[in-house]
């Protein structure tokens, strides 16, 4: 799961006439920004959506649209045939054991509430749960509320200074056997970072604690085995993988969504109901409540399937080429600092430039037709512990060019020379 | 205009479904399972009763829900009597395998001429979200042979 | 509101040829099932998408897509514009204060939900919630949940004979003052019933109690003016508005949206974050947190627009006429019951045919390329106290035909012979 | 590339931002308001200290942000200096439809002329995200002023 051991054994190679190609899948990329050719270099925030993402959704609209389950009539099974298909289909991507161990969510935010609610409803009070210093807000303040609803502890892992998880904190954090989960990235949204998933799933067993891994930035950029990282839980989002808004997506081993509790209480998700009580139906069901993302689900299954089209073995080496172009080039940027200096990274660069503002940067770039994001990329702590306001963060999918990291970097030059 | 749905609702289902010959507990009942389809709500229990030897001495049930899974569970009742619970657990297999799909599985002699009987079940392949309702009775029966994987619902 | 009265001063006479103009507009409905036109009656389950909605979502994905808020180019604010404009849109179409009191959740579940949670959280132990004996699972289990979890009194009002709110049992369930939000469907999705919405407003408030209601039928069916009503929350869902999967509609009166507590927690909903707590976004951020159904959104915006420019006068007196039609043609039906016969209603229709399961009549209808929904519909206490173990629910949209009606019921006089 | 950009980096806005002349809080300041833009992070005190007929003597500030707001405070506190504070609401009143839309209101002779150093803040009209960089400091302006219904929030 490497980058650099993957490229070093012949790695695809992946040609500008490839990625011309891939381009020419996405209509937006066709664009014009003030004037001039769009460069999308906010992937991370959300990617842009492949024409058959699209098709398939406009197809599950105009040909087999129906409210799912429960529906005896032609179009709800086929309706429910294309929702459960996107279930077993993410299960496929994943390696999941099974696919009622997919739960459909709004978004990875979501998926990541409904473990902190259920999974901390199992625990005693005094009991802990780790994360660590570079988590996005959607895998922090979940955690938050709960350790205040619930008097647990919460625990935050060190981030070391090349933006790594510190194994040696983790492991400290773990040692008093109090911690019943790590929830973790799998890949940060500002540094970059891969996560070492397995080796922290392995400390966290150890430790008698589950592991749950915030994959919204992680399964973009390589394939996930949920098994093979010996994961609890893996949450992430529909919108970053090329796929609709609207959709995110929790696995969890079926011992736990057995265990836990229902998150939200509703239609679909209850065996039987009495004004008194309700019974929960088995999982996944037990945690989709009321009417599930059903377009969204189809939309999903075929990012999905255009993703694996293209195959995780050319977009990692086209995205660690983008991403060697980048810290060279924009390291030889004078005023321009660097964040994160993983060895494991996706396609992911922040970076602050001397007296100029994030804000202002982002401005002066759109104006060049480049879309990259500015602030505290809802890592706010994180920034803190930088010790910056925010930064500048430029991310890559598999439309990325080199050329376009060069309009960047020839942007960022004259952005010091307007500011000097 | 409903000619080719005799496919599915034949005689003998509507028949077993109207008068069913086997709803109620056998007297020496030794087994019990519940067995339910949360998502369309039918509901049964299933009672065994054994002979000395272990076979399936006689069969009952009590039961709500639709024509096809009353006539499932009667005739799942009739057709167990005299099986091993290792002949009952194929017997079963065959028909889930029999209503998801419509095809007939190899079985023993034996078995077979009871899975005649059983045919008019295949109808609901074509009917995805009816599929559940011929296979209840067979997953209780499942339950009720005690096989601690298998859960008493659809 | 009422219907009769409508239709009693000229309502506007819609013809066949206008209803097929509007059949035209739904790509889906052109499909053949069995062999057989589609005769579409499931739509209080969930309603088809006009070509408007499918083309906005497109155009969303093609041309202005990007993640909303925060981001500082043009892409993401011309996506912002959009989603924003959306939330404009919604609280222009039920008449509510501001924009900033409608927080987009997932689906009326979800929306329900919430109130669930940071309603009661401003609750004590032994204060009460009142919802109605005909609230569909969704406003009733996540009270049950709540209920359980925080010590909060449930009651539960009576529904009379002809499927309408007993209001001298609200009244008697209010006596005591210790009722803090009386929580009732705007219309019933088995019974068709509309309740009084004003008058059960009216009764809530002078017992000192606030009002929800669970609009997710009866916005479908008439127009809604949150502050005629006198409502404090007003839930619904995008997908039986002829809209997108994966979006709902919680609006509440800004007052409460400041008070309570938030719900879910992570990206988009925080003003200040650290390691050791968090501060919220003012409303209605504060209750969205992570990415938004942000194409979801344009979608749901163009469907209300494809129906105001309908227009509800012309939606009621069809309807009207739908639900005339098909209770005269039932109820001439033998051995056929129908079950709710309240004065004022939408298009839901439920009969049972005796002898023959709802399944099997489903079944039975789908030969015939009738969908229509069977079962409990998610209301199975209801169900309970009608002493019937479901119903088959026949439901109309403005795509509905009278031609449609009869061939319904023709289907229904075959199934009795072939029962027979 | 970015010539077209001078229309809102206009140098007066780069320069205040970089030597801001008011970024201080005033020795004799009688009143204190914050303002925050959660979106963004921009953080900003602003203090007023008042004539004793109740004119804005002096303003001052300190802040967290990007050029465009620093600049907009920066030039803020100098155009409010000798304002009643209706008058600083009309101006307050009058910057903020300049961003949002680039028009510029029309206002009394007194104001128009102080209005007319603030021009440059209305280049971000064309910028939606940015809008609110520029308004912060007069939120906050009018939140001293003890506006209660304002919130000091942009
Ligand atoms: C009255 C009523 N409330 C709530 C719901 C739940 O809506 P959703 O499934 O979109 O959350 C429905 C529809 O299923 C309904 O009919
Ligand atoms: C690492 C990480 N976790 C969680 C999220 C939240 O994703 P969403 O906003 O789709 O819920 C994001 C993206 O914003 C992210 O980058």
């Amino acid at each position: 799961m490497s980058l650099r051991p993957e490229r070093k054994r012949a790695a695809p190679v992946v040609t500008e006439e490839m990625v011309a190609r891939w381009r020419a899948d996405f209509p937006i990329l066709a664009t014009e920004v003030r004037g001039r050719p769009l460069v999308y270099l906010d992937s991370a925030a959300s990617a842009q959506k492949p024409r058959a993402v699209i098709a398939a959704m406009v197809t599950a609209m105009e040909r087999h649209y129906a409210n799912v389950h429960r529906g005896i009539h032609w179009l709800s099974e086929r309706a429910t045939e294309a929702y459960e298909g996107a279930r077993a289909r993410v299960a496929r991507f994943i390696n999941a054991p099974a696919a009622e161990e997919v739960v459909f969510t709004r978004n990875s935010t979501e998926a990541l509430n409904l473990v902190a609610h259920s999974f901390t409803a199992l625990m005693a009070p005094g009991e802990a749960v780790v994360i660590s210093e570079m988590e996005h807000h959607s895998n922090l303040v979940p955690w938050q509320m709960q350790r205040d609803a619930r008097g647990i502890e919460l625990r935050i892992a060190r981030v070391n200074e090349t933006g790594e998880i510190d194994l040696d904190d983790l492991e400290a954090k773990l040692a008093d056997g109090k911690v019943k989960l790590v929830a973790i990235t799998h890949m940060s949204n500002v540094l970059g970072t891969c996560t070492p998933a397995a080796r922290i799933a392995a400390l966290a067993h150890a430790a008698g604690a589950a592991v749950l891994f915030d994959g919204s930035q992680a399964i973009v950029h390589r394939p996930v085995d949920v098994q093979a990282i010996g994961a609890d839980f893996y949450a992430f989002t529909g919108h970053k993988l090329y796929g609709p808004s609207g959709i995110g997506v929790l696995w969890a081993r079926r011992e736990w969504l057995e265990r836990m509790p229902p998150f939200l209480g509703g239609g679909e998700m209850i065996a039987t109901v009495s004004f008194e009580r309700a019974t929960w139906a088995p999982p996944p069901y037990k945690f989709e409540a009321g009417t599930p993302p059903i377009v969204e689900a189809v939309g999903l299954a075929a990012a999905i399937d255009y993703l694996e089209g293209i195959g995780y073995e050319a977009i990692l080496a086209h995205e660690a080429a983008l991403v060697d172009h980048a810290l060279r080039r924009l390291s030889a940027i004078p005023g321009l600092t660097l964040w994160g200096r993983a060895q494991e990274r996706g396609g992911v660069v922040s970076f602050t430039l001397e007296g100029v503002h994030p804000h202002d940067l982002s401005t002066l770039l759109d104006r060049a037709g480049i879309a990259v994001r500015a602030g505290n990329h809802c890592a706010e702590p994180l920034m803190q512990k930088l010790g910056v306001p925010g930064t500048t963060r430029a991310s890559f999918g598999l439309y990325t060019t080199h050329e376009e990291i060069e309009t960047l970097a020839e942007a960022l030059e004259r952005v010091r020379e307007f500011f000097a | 205009m409903f000619d080719d749905l005799r496919d599915l609702y034949q005689e003998i289902i509507i028949e077993r479904a109207r008068h069913p010959r086997h709803a109620k507990r056998p007297l020496r009942a030794d087994r019990e399972a519940k067995g339910d389809n949360p998502l369309c709500g039918d509901r049964l229990t299933l009672w065994l009763a054994h002979t000395p030897e272990g076979r399936i001495a006689e069969a009952g049930f009590e039961a709500k829900g639709c024509a096809i899974s009353l006539a499932s569970a009667d005739l799942m009742a009739e057709a167990v009597v005299g099986l091993t619970p290792e002949e009952a657990e194929m017997l079963a297999d065959a028909v889930q395998h029999l209503a998801r799909t419509g095809e007939a599985k190899e079985l023993p002699p034996a078995l077979a001429e009871r899975f005649e009987t059983l045919l008019p079940l295949g109808g609901v392949h074509e009917f995805p979200s009816r599929v559940k309702c011929a296979t209840l009775a067979w997953h209780a029966l499942r339950a009720a042979l005690g096989r601690k994987d298998e859960e008493a619902s659809a």
